[in-house]
């Protein structure tokens, strides 16, 4: 069965190793913090200038002047530090960040990303999306595998504006975990009780079956 | 002899100079972090024809989003908009211009603008809308783009502690792009919570040197949370 | 489970993995915030070979000066030498290379190494020898070379007080060229006066972030004086 | 009479506005610092990275890790701040620093200069010279007017590899104050009972004298 959007949280944690730094996008990506295996340590970076990034305040800690890049209230953890924006994207840009998770529409054979624009629909910005697919030393894709119509989000070639080019090489859905190299997504693991039959059937760019394909253990 | 005393009394004093179509650098993330008085006194001066290049354009009502009802702003460059129904309204009638720049490559702009260096290579937004019409070049087997510093005729910048010097400290995740706006203005007008006297900051923690800072205004701020979300229980 | 404790015990094992041929970036101006321990042990080590980025390269008998007396040094990258008599013997000889870069270009190549930009434009050198064989270019009627980013196999640094995590403060002038040598070496080693229990610093206040570090050692400081000078009377 | 440093040094330090940060070279330039004028405040940067540097320590204020770019024991004046190089480099760089000072070994009508390097003696590097003549709004040179064989150093193009390039505006030597522009020196002050006919002597690129060349007030 299709994983919820908890269990693809909880599955993306266990790519996690002891001692990363980790910047979490909007969405399911967040939810992934609550999932770090106990054995472990990571450190949330936010991209507004927060690394160490601690849970939502209670009531009587809020404070404005403490936020995250989704312009929430939230903590700093013990052995946080804070810093400019230019200092944060220097940290990103410059390879620092062991991993980011973020979300996305389409993701292609080549490891491109479309994730922050929707041609016809208003225009929000791609905030501080680009600069993390850019510069992330290992980016993970956390989406549903097809859109509520079941058109597949993983295609040939991204047909919506881009986010990066040529920079995923990991996907996980709620259906598989896949990996992106020569031209092609790479069935690694599958929802436990999800067929093969399922997930070619939902992937429009090239899947390569190799081997047995385990069931994820979540 | 005023020597370095850049401290001024007055709104209209502080943002002296501002005039028709010129462009403005608004530090701040959100709301979190920006001049609310230096905004409020734009509003009331009523310059209009703005550039205004900031990460965000605030919500309906408050932050930079109160300069769109006077329809100020002629251009934003941001990198996230449209926490605002005036921002779309104006934007699908053609009334306002967009510039969608990437964050970091925002905050690198303004830092290089400040620093004298007039352009740089970055991967980000390669292969990308943003990239499109851009220069772009291969270093060691990976494409970049280049993109040009952004200065400004004003930058608004709200720090919690300065000197009447202008050496500022910033409080918490409220420094976002203050720092490198502060250096990108031609004239750098800063809002704080508190105005201390000389010497009470530690040098080596002065998080901008008042070097940047041409007027310094002590202000009174409503600080506006966004998004409140809180954790239950003990 | 490690965490983020990146203290070390050993000089031996802050900088295991430096081998001949590699490049050390090291923080320091003059005598002044160098990683006193740190460039004992390369000279212990034997390692050679070396190309090392350093504002200066010490003197004779103290700080990088010390790798000059068994030639570990096959290139320095630096804005200014020869304080230092071994240093300008092997470079008559021909044994030691020298790439003299500005000292502002030098602290903007390494922070541009650490942020992922590959190369800037910089007025500093135009039409000077610093700027033979570069690409120059015109931005807004000024004449700009172009400058490429510098990256290390190891970064040596040397801070005041640094928790386990690696966050750490520097003191007054010692903190020249150690914050951007701490963000551009693949393997970034961290020697403090002290180290301090996390949380005991600032998180706004920390000057470089541990993120950017990989090991942490408490060292003893001599602190070489290079220019004593003093003022007489009350 | 030509101007001995002290002189030299009085008369750059009338050049300073109140309020203006200012950079001062090693040699006459720092000496400035001990004639600026009773009725102003000027605030000395110094490369290595500190803005507000004070006068030298007294003994017992000796402190390792507090020096100026010469590489000497110096104080922080109140209200000093304390950075890294590469903000210390971004302020000078991007104009910040109103007033550079420094000494050269020529110059010449196209303001270009040369003060680092001298073919056939060592080469000892530039240090932070060529970051402060491209980067400060106004740059005063401050040199003796000719060598000590005589020859001028005031020239129609400088021979020496250069500083910097169309960069210096103005001069002081122990002859006489000199504008730069045009592609020609002009003379605005001479030294006390130096004359025009001493000053043309010594001056190998094209001199211009308009009208009364007033004597300096030192």
């Amino acid at each position: 069965m299709a994983l919820s959007r908890e269990q693809i949280a909880m599955r993306v944690a266990q790519e996690f190793k002891d001692g990363d730094y980790v910047n979490l996008g909007i969405g399911i990506p967040t939810l992934a913090a609550n999932y770090v295996p106990k054995d472990i340590e990571v450190m949330l970076q936010s991209e507004n200038g927060l690394l160490g990034m601690g849970a939502y305040p209670h009531e009587d800690e809020v404070d404005a002047d403490m936020i995250n890049a989704g312009k929430e209230t939230v903590t700093a953890s013990k052995g946080a530090s804070i810093f400019s924006s230019a200092e944060s994207f220097a940290m990103i840009r410059g390879g620092h960040v062991d991993f980011t998770v973020l979300g996305a529409f389409e993701v292609d054979v080549n490891g491109s990303i479309a994730s922050w624009m929707i041609p016809g629909k208003l225009i929000k910005g791609m905030g501080g999306a680009m600069d993390l697919v850019a510069g992330a030393k290992n980016i993970i894709v956390t989406m549903t595998h097809a859109d509520k119509r079941g058109n597949s989000k993983l295609l040939s070639a991204c047909t919506l504006p881009l986010t990066g080019v040529n920079c995923i090489t990991r996907i996980i859905t709620d259906l598989a975990v896949l990996e992106v190299k020569d031209k092609a997504f790479y069935l690694r693991e599958r929802a436990p009780g999800v067929s093969i039959e399922e997930i070619e059937e939902k992937t429009a760019g090239k899947l390569v079956v190799e081997g047995d394909i385990p069931e994820m253990t979540i | 002899m005023a020597g370095f005393n850049k401290v001024v009394s007055s709104y209209e004093e502080a943002m002296a100079g501002l005039q028709n179509n010129m462009t403005v650098i608004a530090g701040g993330f959100g709301l979190c972090g920006i001049p609310e008085g230096l905004i409020a006194q734009i509003k009331k001066m009523g310059t209009n024809g703005l550039t205004v290049v900031s990460n965000n354009c605030g919500v309906d009502g408050f932050g930079l989003g109160i300069l769109l009802e006077d329809k100020q702003i002629k251009k934003m460059i941001s990198s996230y908009v449209g926490e605002n129904a005036l921002f779309e309204q104006q934007l699908l009638n053609g009334e306002l211009e967009v510039e969608l720049t990437p964050q970091g490559t925002l905050a690198e702009k303004m830092r290089a603008g400040g620093a004298g260096i007039p352009a740089f290579f970055t991967a980000t937004g390669y292969g990308t809308p943003v990239g499109e019409g851009k220069e772009s070049r291969n270093f060691n087997g990976r494409d970049y783009i280049m993109e040009e510093a952004i200065t400004a005729d004003f930058a608004i910048v709200k720090a919690w502690k300065a000197d009447k010097f202008g050496n500022c400290i910033y409080r918490h995740t409220a420094m976002n792009f203050n720092p490198m706006a502060a250096t990108a203005g031609k004239i750098t007008v800063l809002e704080v919570e508190e105005i201390v006297d000389v010497g009470e900051l530690e040098p080596s923690q002065i998080h901008t040197p008042g070097i940047y800072i041409d007027r310094v205004i002590q202000g009174n701020f409503e600080k506006r949370i966004e998004r409140l979300v809180t954790s239950k229980g003990a």
